[in-house]
């Protein structure tokens, strides 16, 4: 299975939780702390176990959320 | 005393509509005016009446034309690019000479502009800004109390003259909430029987309609009637406010939520001992010019407050015809003219 | 008295609310009252506010542009409105939200915990009534605390009358939360 | 019944015109469809006898002076909003019946939103809809009914497809709807079809006073001067025009 | 001199659009200025212009705002009711400044009223029909020629202040034919590359749009902006004929085809040695108050003539400011002035 | 490919920003559907690389500062009238992308003339149609597609069929029209669909870009605050309320 | 067959012609005359075939015709 | 020379046409010349009327309110118009659809057989070419007949261009039947 991980810019987040929901391996989270606007941010666990599907990325309303995935390179050296 | 209640602006006009016998609501949305058309669409049904949200302004009016015609006491009401939409079917309902009640709740313009107070439709309020000579009797409450009281008689004075009426009063009055003492309905009766479309039973058929085609002078008969008519409401139907006019030297002129920083401006005058006073048009059209011009005899100069770039100025200059000398301070774009400003202007005319 | 006061806050705080209840339990107090939100530009979300008067005659202008006193339940409210405060203004605001309070030195700062004060009430939701509660003990003159308490009734839709009893715990803790009345 | 020789034979006027046309002559240009469509509405509204009872609402167009010429309630409708002024008259009075005229530049053009919006409420009303493919009354324009190719004054090189679109169909729109109850096109160009339009149009008229929605009839007419043709060719191209681009016939009957 | 070639006004309309360089025309059919979309019809495919008949007159004008805000040359025409549903998009193209030319080819109101000419649509187009404050240009030809030449000056005037200008007419003039040499086409060469919308190809993307929210004051600044441009316009775009006024002691005031009933009118009462001028206001916005202030310094007394029931004699009444009195003749619903009554009226002030 | 044990692992970014969204935030409600719609929208805009060929029209209504937003050139329409400003702008310029965005008020209410007769003319022109079954943007009002029974500021009570007929189907209302090229109503409430939602649209500027017509997309989507729910009860709204009466798929694709 | 007999409003008539098409039996044509708005109107040949189908003044936009059918009626003296 | 010419008839006879001719023909002469149509009131049928002035100086007003000539070709339009034309005013009507002529004595009245003539020169539907002819003779300062041929091309439509020949012949028998002229 693919690996990587979300990044998500905390200060864009609304709090809708739909990331959260959307999220097939359960990674993210709402965090307990607010961000400037004064609402709950959402959060990667940084379990590793977040599998790169970009579901988080697609649905976020606010463009928040990056998605970087661990893609395997030719070593060349 | 009956008892106070805290309303805002909007549903006080609502309510107030309600109280004077109105049914019948068609409007569609538009921002600072919604609570009225939502606390129709709450209240109407439990007495029995029709809320119905149009498709559009211009469905709303032609409806309004329609409920009217049938001789009820029916009402919309907008905000500014809406009341825009409403021009050819206020200019239809003038020409049929039907009633209605239309409530301007004006914003920022032009254009789509923004959602703020403004007083920018003055001039399509109260010199037609639909076709053809015809006048719509327009009111301008300056408190969330006038805004009920007047709605009530907004309705007599459309059913006595079979004409539009419109309450002008902008997004901060609408929005505002204020102590209240709920109006109570005329006691005036209206009989539209002689008029009113409900089937031709025993009588010959009405014809409710604006177009004059035969003969030739048919369109100008209907003009000649229509402008005798504005001339008694013109003679009748006049309202003003004056406010520390007795001694004043210099005379403020404003209408609507406007007046009350000019209020205010005039306690800050008098404080310095500067002799202020405020005229305040309650009826933008008729407009008030001769007590206008009685009340500015004896001042020094005249200062016109407006939420707009100087409109109702130009009424003030043709009740004044050159005997006063007039100034004006506007601001636009849904921003409300400073106490201070006011205050610096007239003192800046004894320097 | 002519108290010229803002509440200031994001949307959500119940800001417009409590503005309406200190107008209802003054104006039954037989004060003048008058209350304009500000009502967003056709904007969603965002931050709200509302101008309240309170007065012993006649309001002639119901606006606000240097208020006496503001109730700041966040950040951008507080930059918003600590400049337009006119001197010696009293400024309430939520330090549950608000780190760093105000910069003037010419005014009255009241730091109340209102987040938290509302939790302890009962429910987070009713930080505004902690920051009127605060407001009322600070000028005693706007409203009785039990006026307030009164008129929570009046002033609350139908379907929220079951808060009433945190919002009563939560303005009797905002109330004692200030030390000393300013007037 | 067998001929009785005993019998005689008596001249009965079985064709008059019907008692709520007013006795004037009216404006229409000579093989117009309106005046027979006006002569059906006004015939049913003696055979319902509701003369007292109707309110009609005149659109602007040629149909402008239908109601100088019934002889019932009659009201005007800025250009376009007959369903809105309708929608408020039915709303005050629903014991009327109340009944909209329309031309196509009326009811498709400047008034498709009232049209279809009304339509959709369900509002209890009757609406006759004039199809003469242009604007009659301002002299013969382009309407969204007029025909591919179709030469008006508008469209001086005949209706283009990339320019204006196809000709817009208003039963099928309507029947897109779920509120309407009586959809149908019928025509004035042969006695067949007037004698469907009058059925129609009497259906049209018994459900609302059975007080069941929405009616639509649809009538292709003719415009013998706004087509620049004799009437009997207005006949004529509405048989091999017309009828071929809208179908007549019953859309919904409920 | 040019041919003189014989030509219906609304076609010289329509052909002078063509000959500024108008390649787009979007209207909705209404008497009595048919000839003019029929005339575009016929014309602009032979010129690869675009003509569209709008399903409205709503559509119209905000077909008429895309167009411009791609940057074409663009116009429509209406007559009243049909301008009266302008008014939204009217007011948005003031807020979002964008040229355009509108005709409104007047006819009797209110409502539906009749298709002859009249003029009640003065206020409607000099002070605002829509909501907000801002202003268009307004010009009122009296002749065929004239129209055509203002046609022309139209869209220059238009793309020189980015606004709406409106040409004034009224059904007569739409529908008489007097000989007419072509005018030419300006020089003028307008840049729209720094606002009109092509795709933001090498450049920061352009927006077009009136709505200003943030800051506070973003709408006021609009509006300042506006209310300075439109000084400018005021200072340099004043236009207005002079007939007879040099030893004038009776000054009539008319415009559009009424002051040709007032020439005839003056030539009567020169004939029997009355000595009456005509100010004809030519643009009525920007209107010539201090021309016509001027040109009534030594009249004994001022009549304003119109076919409706009295709008521009408050703009005289404005630029007179009680100097002189002013005194009115209207006919409305079609009807025309009459050269007599005109005569009679001031021959009743000599007695 | 085998897995070749002397390769090496490196993060790439897979998802970011549109490079032609603004890096502002926007002014939309937590869980609002038009942030989807937008980043959807920009995205197609970087991937035809047809940025500074667009202009955009936008509505009234929340999707109001679209242009703000999406770094193209813009254009405001007046309420309703998207479809007339992108005929004029796409007749003056057809090599232009013009693309309309409006809201269900915007273009079903309001705007239904315009709309129609847009798309029966088919306009070379892109429309993308968010319903959220309100207005969201004056607060929460009835829409012509609000659900039978839904609450809102203007039907307090529900919305009743016998007072405000059933809502209305954008899509089904423009497939009885000949000339749209394309019509599709999607959805952003769900992974599956926002997929779905993406390719249409990109659908919809490839027939532009064609020169094929008028394509018209419809997406359901989430209006948390108008609805008074929290963002994930409003996705839920749609899979349980919205889609059994919207039914998602494709009209027409020609 | 029926027999009767169309009884035309020559007034009212506007020469449009549509009778004359219409009439199954022919008995319709135009008068060579012109009524008071200038326009030939329409005739019965006054033949007797009129088989009082109404057909004309179904179709006469005019309202000018009316027809009257020949009915026996029982003899009852 | 001002002369302010009504002519009127049916919708359908070409009045609006026969005026433009008569003033294109004066125009290509040199003089002054206006034309408004009466355009009905949005209503169909009817009769139409339209007004138009020849002037050897400027004209300022085009309306004609009491005409100077008038030439009616139906009967409504002699009654219409004889009651405004002016004293001593001309009135040329169409004999073939008129019976009666005019009532007043103090205008001089010509009665053509406008239908008959143009019969005569080819097609009924020159009735109005006719009445022209006539015109011209009884004025002959508005325009020369021969002025008017010429213009023929210019005012026709060019569909029917070839109708100009029974036009001219129909012109000159309206001119030819006229006995004198007046001016
Ligand atoms: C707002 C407005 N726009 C335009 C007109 C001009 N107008 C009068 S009738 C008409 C169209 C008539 O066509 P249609 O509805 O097809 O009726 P018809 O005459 O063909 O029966 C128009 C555009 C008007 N009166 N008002
Ligand atoms: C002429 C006019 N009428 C009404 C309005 C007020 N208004 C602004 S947005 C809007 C409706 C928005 O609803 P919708 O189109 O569904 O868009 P949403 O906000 O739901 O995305 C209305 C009625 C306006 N600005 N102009
Ligand atoms: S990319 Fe997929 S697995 Fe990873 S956090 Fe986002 S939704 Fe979850
Ligand atoms: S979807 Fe976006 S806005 Fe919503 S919680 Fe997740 S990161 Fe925040
Ligand atoms: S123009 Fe056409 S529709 Fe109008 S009256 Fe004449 S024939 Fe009838
Ligand atoms: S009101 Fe609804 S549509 Fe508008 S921004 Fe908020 S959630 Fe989105
Ligand atoms: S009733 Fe029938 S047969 Fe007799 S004249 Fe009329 S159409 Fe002919
Ligand atoms: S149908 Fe009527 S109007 Fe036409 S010719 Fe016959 S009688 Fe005359
Ligand atoms: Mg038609
Ligand atoms: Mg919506």
């Amino acid at each position: 299975m693919a690996s990587g991980r979300p990044l998500i810019d905390k200060k864009l987040c609304k709090g809708c939780e739909l990331c959260v929901n959307v999220c097939p391996q359960k990674v993210l989270a709402m965090s307990e702390q607010t961000n400037e606007m004064g609402v709950p941010f959402a959060r990667y666990d940084d379990s590793g176990n977040c599998n790169a599907c970009t579901f988080c990325a697609m649905i976020c309303p606010e463009y928040a959320i990056q998605v970087f995935k661990n893609q395997e390179v030719l070593n060349k050296g | 005393m009956s008892k106070k209640i805290f309303m805002r602006g909007n549903e006080a006009l609502a309510e107030a509509a309600i109280i004077a016998g109105c049914r019948y609501f068609f409007g569609y949305p538009i921002t600072p005016q919604n609570e009225v058309p939502a606390y129709f669409a709450m209240r109407l049904p439990q007495v029995k009446g029709t809320f119905l949200q149009a498709e559009s302004e211009l469905a709303a009016i032609n409806m309004v034309f329609g409920a009217s015609a049938a001789g009820a006491r029916v009402m919309t009401s907008s905000s500014s690019p809406g009341i825009s939409l409403k021009q050819e079917g206020i200019s239809y309902l003038a020409g049929a000479e039907l009633p209605a009640v239309i409530a301007n709740i004006m914003r920022g313009g032009p254009g789509l502009g923004n959602i703020a107070g403004a007083q920018g439709d003055y001039f399509q309020a109260t010199k037609g800004g639909g076709h053809g000579d015809y006048r719509i009797i327009v009111l301008a409450p300056y408190s969330v109390q006038e805004l009920a009281d007047l709605t009530v008689l907004a309705f007599d004075l459309a059913d006595t003259y079979r004409m539009v009426c419109m309450i002008l009063g902008d997004g901060y009055l609408g929005q505002m909430s204020e102590p209240l003492v709920l109006p109570k309905p005329s006691s005036k009766h209206f009989d539209k029987s002689g008029w009113a479309l409900n089937g031709a039973k025993g009588r010959e058929p009405h014809i409710i309609r604006s177009l004059r085609l035969n003969p030739e002078h048919a369109l100008e008969d209907l003009n000649v009637k229509l402008q005798k008519k504005y001339q008694t409401v013109a003679q009748n139907e006049i309202r003003y406010e004056e406010y520390k006019t007795d001694d004043a030297e210099y005379l403020l002129v404003g209408f609507g939520i406007c007046s009350r920083i000019i209020k205010a401006a005039i306690n800050g005058l008098r404080d310095k001992g500067v002799k202020a006073g405020l005229f305040r048009p309650v009826t933008l059209w008729p407009y008030p010019y001769q007590a206008l011009q009685n009340c500015a005899k004896n001042v020094k100069k005249v200062l016109v407050v407006e939420m707009n770039a100087g409109q109702m100025v130009e009424d003030v200059r043709l009740a004044l015809n050159g005997a006063v000398p007039v100034d004006f301070i506007g601001r636009m774009g849904g921003m409300i003219p400073e106490v201070e400003d006011i205050i610096e202007r007239i003192e800046s005319y004894a320097a | 008295m002519n108290e010229k006061i803002i509440f200031a806050g994001f949307g959500g705080q119940g800001i417009i609310l409590a503005g309406k209840l200190v107008c209802i339990a003054a104006m039954n107090e037989g004060k003048y009252v008058s209350h304009i939100p500000s009502y967003g530009a056709e904007m969603r979300g965002g931050t709200a506010n509302c101008a309240v008067v309170i007065a012993t005659e006649e309001i002639p202008s119901p606006m606000v542009f240097n208020p006496t006193v503001c109730v700041a339940l966040n950040l951008p409210s507080l930059k918003k409105f600590e400049s337009r405060l006119s001197a010696g203004g009293v400024l309430i605001y939520n330090s549950s939200l608000i780190e760093n309070g105000p910069q003037r030195n010419d005014i009255v700062a009241i730091p109340v915990k209102a987040n938290e004060l509302a939790e302890q009430a009962g429910s987070y939701k009713a930080a505004n009534m902690v920051a009127i509660g605060a407001l009322l003990k600070a000028n005693m003159q706007i409203a009785s605390l039990q006026a307030v308490k009164d008129a929570l009734s009046q002033a609350v839709s139908k379907r929220n009358l079951s808060f009433n009893d945190i919002n009563k715990k939560a303005l009797t803790l905002g109330f004692e939360s200030v030390k000393t009345a300013l007037h | 019944m067998q001929l009785n020789t005993k019998n005689q034979l008596q001249e009965n006027l079985i064709f008059t015109r019907p008692s709520s046309l007013n006795a004037r002559p009216h404006h229409f240009c000579p093989g117009c469809g309106h005046g027979i469509v006006h002569r059906l509405l006004a015939e049913l509204i003696d055979e319902f006898d509701i003369r007292q009872n109707i309110i009609l609402v005149a659109p602007v167009g040629c149909g402008v002076l239908a109601y100088f010429y019934i002889n019932v309630d009659g009201c005007e409708a800025a250009h376009g909003r007959v369903p809105a002024v309708a929608t408020g008259l039915k709303r005050v009075h629903p014991d009327n019946i109340v009944i909209g005229y329309q031309g196509d530049g009326d009811l498709l053009a400047i008034g498709i939103a009232e049209t279809i919006h009304a339509a959709n409420r369900g509002e209890n009303i009757t609406i006759i809809f004039i199809n003469n493919a242009l604007y009659g009354m301002t002299g013969g324009q382009m309407a969204p009914t007029s025909l591919v190719g179709q030469k008006t004054k508008t469209s001086p090189y005949g209706r283009s497809v990339e320019e204006a679109g196809y000709p817009l169909k208003a039963c099928e729109l309507l029947a897109t709807l779920a509120a309407p109850v009586f959809i149908e096109r019928t025509s004035v160009h042969s006695i067949k079809q007037i004698i469907k339009t009058k059925k129609a149009i009497k259906k049209g008229l018994s459900n609302q006073i059975k007080g069941k929605g929405y009616s639509f009839i649809e009538v292709l007419s003719m415009c013998p001067t706004g087509w620049g043709m004799k009437p009997q060719a207005a006949v004529e191209w509405i048989e091999t025009h017309m009828v071929p681009y809208y179908a007549l016939g019953n859309l919904r009957d409920r």
